[in-house]
């Protein structure tokens, strides 16, 4: 592999944008969720407070190595995918290092940081971080049923399994996008990153209520502050992921933007309208109607 | 040469001596044992001169006239053969019985030498009148010699006795007497000469005479009078009864089937009823020797049955008949006079056995030698059998054999579980009797040297070579040396094996290398571990060996016997290490049956193909053009059930989760791989066949059922190692998948998921198993918080269950890539997706493995467990660094596997660019995502590390627990029951149905024999009804 | 009447007694919870960043940051709901709740205290990590308040925590918390608000009122 | 009610009875027969649900008064039944054969006044109190007053001020 | 309808009677000492169909001497061979039935009970 400066300074640029963008993006969820509830709500900038702050607390305890490690493998999860996913098409600044794997790649990267931030978490002896993680184990293992469904749609259509391939297939115009060509993939697809984006009525990994939030309810300070840039990170690439596969990628950095956001804010819209769901009733939604959708789809160009 | 007449002459006189001995019974028994020496010295001396030279059979003629005038006697290599084996089991037989015979004095003694002498006369006469006479002075005998052992039992049973086979000969003498009236001779010869089945009245003659002889050789129904002998004479008798009484009759049956050759057809009906039916209620026996009973007459259907198959088996009868006859005669004796030195009422008290183990050695010796095990005789007998059969097109016979025998595996192993594996120590001590005991070993190294002569005799063996056995036996003799010596010598004789084998096969066979690698470097590895253990582990080394030889001369057959022979001496060698562990007696009966089902099944589908290519060479699979699917499905079966797939897999929990700590990765990551072996032999062959493709398609379905299920239910287990076990079954549902796929990317990923598996599960299944070792207990929510305690054994699982899960960068991640684009490639969408989920389920279990055992609460218990032992940390390591190795750098694995697989499907090939893989859709880099993410991890760390370095570090019980504290970690660690959620929601998919099927097939099948065995009253005179009956309902069925 | 020993009550909790146990290996061995589960290290004093202008900027975004603990300890948490509903919308203030000390800053002790919470309010409030503010409601927690002379009720609270800002009230309505919170920020902002330091170096003190009155102490002296 | 009285009034030596309301009544028996009366009340009248057992210090008669209060939910009846014990050897029969959550309201007169139910299960544990190690608290002879100001630190008080005369002055100075 | 009448026929047909006779008592009666006896009379028919066989009317019995040459002996006697076989069979009948008597008697000795249905202990 040969290095190549200029395209590493691009790719930590991007990463910046990303990570401000995604910050950003959550303000404006937030202050969105405060609206519906008639709240003013947060400032717009609280997030990069809440960074600042948990960055700066003076002191840390840790529970094991493994529990040090945890964040660490949780946000190379969220920058690897950032790193594997092309973000702007246009050109070859933006593409990252998505020359290395296609898409199954990031497909089975997301359980990097899944994988890390359950084994630190179970390290902090807590029983909630358990019971948080094994709801959320649970979850995904339906949720990406409907997904895969709609990327082997994807696949057979396009013919390929390179994102930045299927995104540039998806050029040349609005109806050009899977979200018209492949209407059922799409349907099935947003349908899981509902889960994938963990909002109501999937945010039974967190559930504040019940388990305090889950599986970091051990983590804190500079712990917090690397999940919290992580989540940042995340929610932008997921968003970007579905963005590439079902709504033509991005040209330029404000059709991203946008793109993202409504995507992110479909997950949002959803969670404000519904109740959380139990377990079970989580994890057999994603086997009814996303899963006929992607059967559907599946068919429709088999 | 001393005349074979001297045989009675002496016998005779010897017998009329003793009354003049007055009462000195040991000059007596001296006398009798030399007359019975001499005896065989006479046998003895024919058999070498008929086998040395192709001489005409000696004609004896007593009295001086020829025949029909007179009575003549034949002594020809048959009848050599025969009278040898009767006098040794007859000398044998008597030395066995010394202390009984001297203590019921000469009168027995007389007894015992007119019934072995009327067993000579009746192999070598050949007149049929002189047959009742000595057939009649045989069975007196024996009603004498039953009641040797008088006691309330055998009085009636002796009874009964008298009173069957007195009317049984009634009807022999009647037919001779017709005979003689139609024919006007008495001789046999000249009586077939005659053809008197075409005289009217002359067939019902032979009719008679012929079904006397059948109704001596005890068939189902009509035997109720023999079981009670044999179940309530001494061991001693009934070995002779089961042994050479049973086996001169066939011999007399035999000699008979010419007089009445339309018998024949109806012959093999009856003695597979016989056999099939014996065995069938052999199942539901606690008393040995009435079990043995069963298992004798069962024998003796299926020889009667192959007596009268004689026309259908030509060149190969002789060969058929004598090695399973001679594996029924020494083993059944053999297990009588173990019977007699135990003396036990119940077959669960046999773990007696144990306290002498030479002892549970020849029983070994001699179930496995009924069945038909390899290197024992009957193996080539069956196998022989089978083939002819086949070659005949007499599927039927061959169904029914087969399930026969499996049924009569199921009692036979099951008795052999209880020997190895049940408590002793209640059992009292026993004497072990030198003249007891010398018998019963002389049959049994007559057995196995008989085995090595048959084994000679067999074409298409020529291959295997017989070192590696002999190997095993060395090891076996110095079993009481301390364990390294054993382990060190096992570890190099792999290892000399390897460098013998494995070079010339890398340049020769790409396939045959890399499962060679995995059963012998794994092998190697797996017994590294075996450091660790303490003591001499008895038994354990030449176990592991055979079934390393076994996996050898799989890989090294290439004909269809050398592949049967190494697959079941396979099949043995497992089934005894899974029986090592502690629990594992139902799960290694379960085993067995399975493995004895799929046996069969392999066996009928290579009877098949050589009834068409009559070629017995691996090759010939791909000639074949009739029967196809058929043959196919059998062959896959057989396969199957080694790679457990769905319907079969029922075995395998418990057989991995109870074995030992270092045999569950020999019997999970090698073991398996065996089936995968089978099936891509089976499908190199076969695979070019159109009518495989919609098999291959159902096939496919099945292996992604079978990963569901497998991974849903290992999400479920709390015992550490049956989750491994259920993920084992998993594993082996992708490979059979991707093997189904039947395309380029199919089958590298099947080549590249056996290798990875085999190196994740082994590193799983050891550490698992050194942690177990450890901690002393298999439930994982007793474990808990052991990362401090045992770093290393944690690292190793992480990196197995990362491998495993198939997250990059490591290894596993190579085979989801190349299952999507296999996957999308073959248009198996559905079969795929539910791959995908269930590998997703993988993480289910994969993270309460991790976390129940290494992370979460320390245990009080285990508060100073150390970390695994380094024997065990020496191959775990040795392994992950493999796996290291394939992450970084894929290519040097899948390009020459690549090229393997394009001999057989050249389209769709990877395309290589350096590290970068690029398929028709996608493409991956393992070793820049590899670099990358190695880069990037690092970068964070450090990051973290500057900012919190001075983080506090803190105890289990400091966590956050609704301001109060925890307090107990058994109470604070959450692991029972992990995703009861998801059971709630998905826990239908793994209902045990299929449990429940088999639970219920053997549930009727063990009503069946206990319903069917109650038509043996107990009621003498009932029985006599049955021989009636039986004799009057064949007649109607022949004329 | 007093108290003979036959009634006089175990304080040990039986799970943190010392036992014995046996090991998968055989061998037997003693655990004693107190030493073997908890740490039991002393806290330490966190100074401030030694170049002021970044201290006062980590103080800004501290002040504009505060994470609640959700820990209701007496009948004025009843107040505290309100401030989320969108009739004070704390969250505009840059204050939220937070369900787990180890992500908290700002422990709102509502009103009362009995012994008995006492003992729990303690262990969160130590589990909280450094900078953490203390922000006391009510009378109750002032002087006592009408519980001045129960048996079981403190009296001050900043006997045993060191308490940064009081807001006075039976019970203060939630317009008074959100004034303390604005103190707290100036506090903040300031660089007073060093609770966190001063409970350290006050350690020996703290934890002597606070064994004076909780007499079943069966936790380590700092729970991390 | 009161015909069940006057039918218990054979078997029983009652006092002191008070006709609270329509459907209560409080009935006095002395410590012994408490038991034998509330087993006859819940085995043949039906007062099958136990509502309360409660305590009054009685210092001056120097005895403790114990309240079973019993419930009859098919006849909608409640009956108190009272009896005094010694308050120098404060020990009663325990009822948890009875109703088994008796055992909590004993172990919480264990603790608060200090009556002994031998047999019960768990009197001596901790009820509401952690580590209290004084006279029991609801013991009137307990100065809970004194006892705070010497244990919780009581913050000085600058002025204290009669509420009656400050308002007073501070409303109506003129008066 | 003379050959039915021929002593031959009459005595294989009263054998084959007692055999029946013998088989039906064998098979019926409960006294052990009665199937005994029946395996008897079976034993004694069958030897009479033995020698009914050998019969050859008219003709001397198988001894060479001055009555009955040489060659004319194959016409003249009647076939010897059936009686020599009869002359063993019944001396095996009565071997057999002495041993049977023999059990019988050990058995009544060991149960007092001569009634065959007390004697299934050994069973399925």
């Amino acid at each position: 592999m040969d290095f190549d400066i200029k395209r590493l300074g691009f790719t930590l640029l991007g990463l910046l944008i990303v990570l401000n963008w995604g910050l950003l993006m959550n303000a404006f969820m937030r202050k969105i969720g405060a609206r519906v509830a008639r709240r003013i709500g947060i400032p717009w900038h609280q997030p990069w407070i809440d960074l600042f702050k948990n960055y700066s607390i003076r002191s840390q305890i840790t529970h094991g190595l493994m529990f040090y490690l945890g964040p660490i493998f949780r946000l190379s999860g969220g920058v690897g995918i950032f790193l594997f996913m092309p973000m702007i098409i246009t050109g070859d600044h933006w593409l990252n290092y998505s020359f290395q794997g296609d898409l199954v790649l990031i497909m089975y990267f997301q359980f990097f940081g899944m994988l890390g931030m359950a084994l630190g978490a179970g390290e902090g002896g807590h029983p909630y971080s358990a019971i948080g993680i094994s709801r959320g184990l649970s979850q995904f293992t339906t949720i990406e049923v409907p997904l895969t469904l709609a990327i082997i749609s994807l696949a057979i259509q396009y013919d390929t399994l390179s994102l930045a391939d299927i995104v540039r297939a998806q050029q040349g115009g609005f109806m050009h996008w899977s979200m018209w060509t492949n209407p059922f993939a799409t349907a099935a697809g947003m349908l899981a990153a509902l889960g994938t984006l963990g909002h109501s009525p999937f945010n039974l990994v967190m559930a504040p209520n019940e388990i305090p939030i889950g599986p970091p309810t051990e983590y804190h300070s500079t712990f917090l502050g690397v999940l919290q840039s992580n989540g940042a990170i995340l929610h932008v690439v997921e968003a970007a992921l579905f963005m590439n596969l079902f709504f033509g990628g991005a040209t330029n950095w404000i059709e991203f933007i946008v793109k993202t956001f409504l995507i992110y804010f479909w997950s949002v819209f959803v969670g404000m309208v519904f109740p959380r769901f139990r377990i079970e009733q989580s994890v057999t939604w994603f086997l009814k109607v996303p899963l006929v959708l992607g059967v559907i789809a599946v068919v429709m160009f088999m | 040469m001393v005349n074979p007449i001297h045989i009675v002459s002496i016998a005779l006189g010897v017998a009329f001596a003793l009354g003049f001995l007055g009462k000195r019974d040991k000059l007596s028994l001296g006398l009798v044992l030399s007359t019975l020496a001499g005896m065989v010295a006479i046998s003895a001396g024919w058999f070498i001169h008929f086998l040395n030279s192709s001489v005409e059979p000696l004609q004896i003629f007593t009295g001086g006239f020829k025949p029909p005038f007179a009575i003549n006697l034949q002594m020809g290599l048959a009848e050599a053969t025969f009278t040898l084996l009767i006098n040794v089991a007859g000398f044998l037989g008597a030395i066995y019985l010394t202390k009984e015979l001297l203590k019921t004095g000469k009168n027995m003694m007389l007894i015992f030498l007119v019934f072995i002498l009327g067993l000579n006369v009746m192999v070598m006469t050949r007149d049929l009148f002189n047959l009742f006479v000595f057939s009649e002075i045989q069975s007196i005998a024996l009603a004498g010699l039953i009641i040797l052992d008088p006691n309330r039992k055998s009085i009636p049973s002796g009874f009964k006795y008298v009173i069957a086979t007195g009317l049984i000969s009634s009807f022999l003498l009647l037919g001779t007497v017709f005979a003689y009236y139609f024919s006007g001779t008495l001789n046999i010869d000249f009586i077939s000469q005659a053809s008197l089945q075409y005289v009217k009245g002359g067939a019902v003659a032979v009719f008679m005479v012929i079904l006397a002889v059948i109704l001596e050789l005890k068939p189902f129904p009509a035997n109720g009078w023999a079981l009670d002998v044999y179940e309530s004479a001494h061991p001693g008798i009934g070995a002779l009864v089961s042994g050479i009484a049973g086996t001169t009759s066939l011999f007399v049956l035999y000699k008979l089937i010419p007089v009445a050759p339309f018998i024949s057809d109806i012959l093999i009906t009856l003695g597979l009823v016989s056999f099939v039916a014996s065995n069938l209620l052999g199942l539901s026996q606690t008393n040995p020797n009435r079990l043995l009973g069963y298992s004798s007459i069962g024998q003796l259907g299926l020889l009667s049955a192959t007596i009268g198959m004689q026309q259908l088996l030509g060149d190969k009868f002789i060969f058929i008949a004598l090695t399973i006859l001679i594996s029924h005669f020494f083993a059944k004796a053999g297990l009588f006079w173990l019977s007699g030195i135990i003396n036990r009422d119940d077959i669960k008290d046999w773990a007696m056995l144990r306290k002498k183990p030479i002892l549970l050695v020849l029983f070994g010796v001699f179930i496995f030698s009924l069945i038909g095990f390899p290197p024992l005789p009957s193996f080539f007998g069956k196998w022989s059998l089978i083939m002819e059969l086949s070659a005949g097109n007499q599927y039927m016979l061959v169904t029914s054999i087969l399930i026969g025998s499996f049924i009569e595996g199921i009692y036979l192993f099951r008795w052999l579980g209880y020997a190895i594996k049940l408590d002793f120590s209640d059992l009292p001590e026993f004497k072990l009797n030198i003249s007891k005991f010398l018998p019963t070993l002389t049959w049994g190294i007559l057995l196995i040297a008989t085995g090595v002569v048959a084994s000679a005799e067999m074409e298409g063996l020529s291959g295997l070579s017989y070192w590696p056995l002999i190997f095993i036996a060395f090891i076996y003799l110095i079993d009481e040396l301390p364990i390294y010596i054993k382990n060190t010598l096992s570890i190099a004789g792999l290892a000399f094996y390897s460098w013998l084998t494995l070079p010339e096969l890398y340049y020769t066979d790409m396939l045959r290398f890399i499962f060679m690698g995995i059963f012998l470097i794994g092998g190697i590895l797996t017994l590294i571990a075996g450091y660790a253990y303490k003591g001499k582990r008895r038994g354990f080394y030449p176990v592991a060996l055979i079934m390393y030889a076994g996996l050898a001369y799989i890989i090294q057959a290439s004909t269809t016997l050398e592949f049967f022979f190494g697959w079941e001496l396979m099949t043995a060698g497992s089934y005894f290490l899974i029986i090592r562990g502690k629990k594992s007696i139902n799960h290694a009966l379960s085993y067995m049956l399975f493995s004895i089902g799929g046996a069969y099944a392999i066996l009928a589908g290579f009877g098949i193909t050589f009834a068409e290519t009559q070629s017995m060479l691996i090759a010939s699979l791909s000639q074949l053009s009739n029967m196809v699917p058929l043959v196919f499905i059998l062959l896959a079966i057989g396969f199957m059930t080694k790679t457990a797939s769905l319907g079969l897999h029922i075995w395998l929990p418990g057989a991995h989760a109870e074995a030992e700590s270092d045999v569950s990765p020999m019997v999970s990551a090698i073991l398996l791989k065996a089936g995968v072996f089978g099936l891509l032999l089976l499908m190199i062959a076969m695979g070019n066949n159109p009518q495989i493709a919609t098999i291959a398609y159902y096939l496919g379905w099945l292996g992604a059922l079978t990963a569901l299920v497998g991974n849903m239910a290992a999400a479920f287990q709390e015992d550490a190692k049956r989750l491994l076990a259920y993920s084992s079954i998993a594993q082996l549902g992708y490979i059979l998948f991707a093997l189904a796929m039947m395309s380029h990317l199919g089958w590298l990923t099947a080549m590249y998921y056996s290798i990875n598996h085999f190196l994740y599960k082994a590193i799983l299944f050891l550490t698992i198993g050194a942690v177990v070792l450890k901690v002393g207990t298999h439930s994982m929510y007793k474990m808990g918080g052991l990362i401090k305690n045992m770093p290393l054994a944690f690292i190793a699982v992480l990196i197995g269950i990362i491998a495993l899960s198939g997250v990059p960068p490591l290894s596993g991640f190579g085979g989801k890539w190349l299952f999507y684009n296999a996957v999308i490639d073959k248009h198996w969408y559905f079969q795929g997706i539910i791959v995908f989920f269930s590998g997703i389920v993988a993480f289910l279990y994969l993270y309460k493995l991790i976390y129940s055992i290494f992370l979460g609460q320390l245990k009080d218990n285990l508060r100073h467990v150390t970390d695994i032992s380094l024997w065990f940390a020496i191959p775990i390591y040795i392994l992950i660094i493999g796996i290291m190795i394939i992450s970084a750098k894929p290519e040097w694995l899948l390009q020459p596997l690549g090229k393997m697989i394009s001999q057989w499907y050249p389209n769709g090939a990877l395309a290589w660019n350096g590290g970068l893989a690029t398929s028709t859709y996608g493409y991956w880099n393992g070793n820049g995502v590899m670099i990358t993410i190695g880069i990037m991890f690092t970068t964070i760390l450090i990051w973290l590390i500057v900012l919190s370095r001075k983080a506090q570090k803190v105890k289990q019980f400091n966590i956050v627990y609704a301001a109060e504290a925890p307090q107990r970690p058994e109470t604070t660690h959450q692991s029972y029951n992990m995703y009861a959620g998801y059971n709630k929601a998905l826990g239908w998919i793994v209902a045990p149905k299929i449990t429940e099927f088999w639970n219920m097939m053997s549930d009727w099948i063990l009503s069946l024999a206990h319903f069917t065995r109650l038509i043996y009253n107990g009621n003498g005179q009932r029985y006599l009804i049955y021989i009636l009956g039986y004799f009057v309902i064949i007649y109607f069925l022949v004329f | 009447m007093m108290v003979d020993d036959k009634n006089k009550k175990k304080f040990d909790n039986p799970h943190y007694a010392k036992r014995e146990v046996i090991g998968p290996d055989g061998k037997s061995f003693i655990v004693d919870p107190m030493n073997d589960y908890f740490c039991d290290a002393r806290p330490k004093v966190h100074e401030p960043n030694i170049i002021p202008a970044v201290e006062k900027f980590l103080n800004w975004a501290r002040s504009k940051s505060l994470w609640v603990l959700g820990f209701g300890t007496g009948c004025g948490s009843i107040e505290i709901p309100p401030l989320i509903t969108p009739r004070f919308d704390v969250f505009r203030f840059g204050i939220q709740m937070r369900p787990t000390p180890r992500q908290s800053n700002v422990f709102i002790i509502s009103g009362y205290l009995s012994v008995k919470t006492l003992k729990r309010v303690i262990r969160s409030y130590e589990q909280m990590q450094n900078p953490k503010y203390v922000l006391a409601l009510g009378s109750c927690t002032v002087n006592g308040g009408m519980y001045y002379d129960s048996y079981n009720t403190i009296n001050r609270l900043d006997y045993y925590l060191p308490v940064d800002v009081y807001i006075a009230g039976c019970m203060p309505r939630p317009e008074a918390i959100i004034a303390g919170f604005n103190k707290l920020k100036e506090l903040i902002r300031e660089g007073k608000g060093e609770g966190a330091n001063l409970y350290a170096k006050n350690f020996d003190w703290y934890k002597a009122n606070q064994k004076k009155i909780i007499k079943d102490w069966n936790m380590p002296d700092y729970n991390w | 009610m009161k015909s069940l009285i006057d039918k218990l009034g054979k078997t029983f030596d009652i006092k002191d009875i008070v006709y609270q309301r329509p459907n209560l009544a409080f009935v006095t028996v002395s410590k012994e027969h408490v038991l034998n009366l509330i087993t006859n009340l819940l085995d043949y009248e039906g007062f099958s649900h136990f509502v309360l057992l409660s305590c009054v210090d009685w210092i001056e008669d120097n005895a403790f008064q114990l309240t079973y209060f019993l419930n009859n939910p098919t006849l909608k009846i409640d009956i108190a039944v009272r009896c005094f014990i010694d308050r120098n050897n404060p020990t009663m029969t325990s009822a948890h054969h009875l109703w088994k959550q008796i055992a909590t309201y004993q172990r919480e007169l264990k603790e608060m006044y200090g009556i002994d139910f031998p047999g019960s299960p768990g009197v001596d544990e901790n009820f509401v109190l952690e580590g209290w190690d004084n006279i029991p608290p609801m013991r009137r002879e307990f100065d809970t007053k004194k006892y705070a100001e010497e244990t919780f630190f009581p913050r000085p008080r600058n002025k204290t001020n009669d509420p009656k005369e400050y308002m007073k002055s501070k409303m109506y100075p003129n008066d | 309808m003379t050959q039915y009448l021929s002593v031959e026929f009459i005595a294989m047909l009263t054998g084959f009677l007692l055999m029946v006779i013998g088989v039906w008592g064998i098979i019926s009666q409960k006294n052990l000492l009665k199937i005994v006896i029946g395996f008897s009379l079976f034993d004694t028919g069958l030897n009479i169909v033995i020698v009914s066989l050998s019969y050859v009317k008219n003709s001397t019995a198988p001894i060479l001497d001055k009555a009955v040459e040489v060659s004319d002996a194959a016409s003249k006697i009647a076939d010897p061979v059936p009686q020599a076989l009869v002359l063993t069979s019944i001396v095996i009948g009565l071997g057999v039935t002495a041993l049977m008597l023999a059990y019988v008697m050990r058995m009544f000795r060991e149960k007092k009970s001569l009634e065959i249905n007390s004697y299934n202990e050994l069973k399925w």
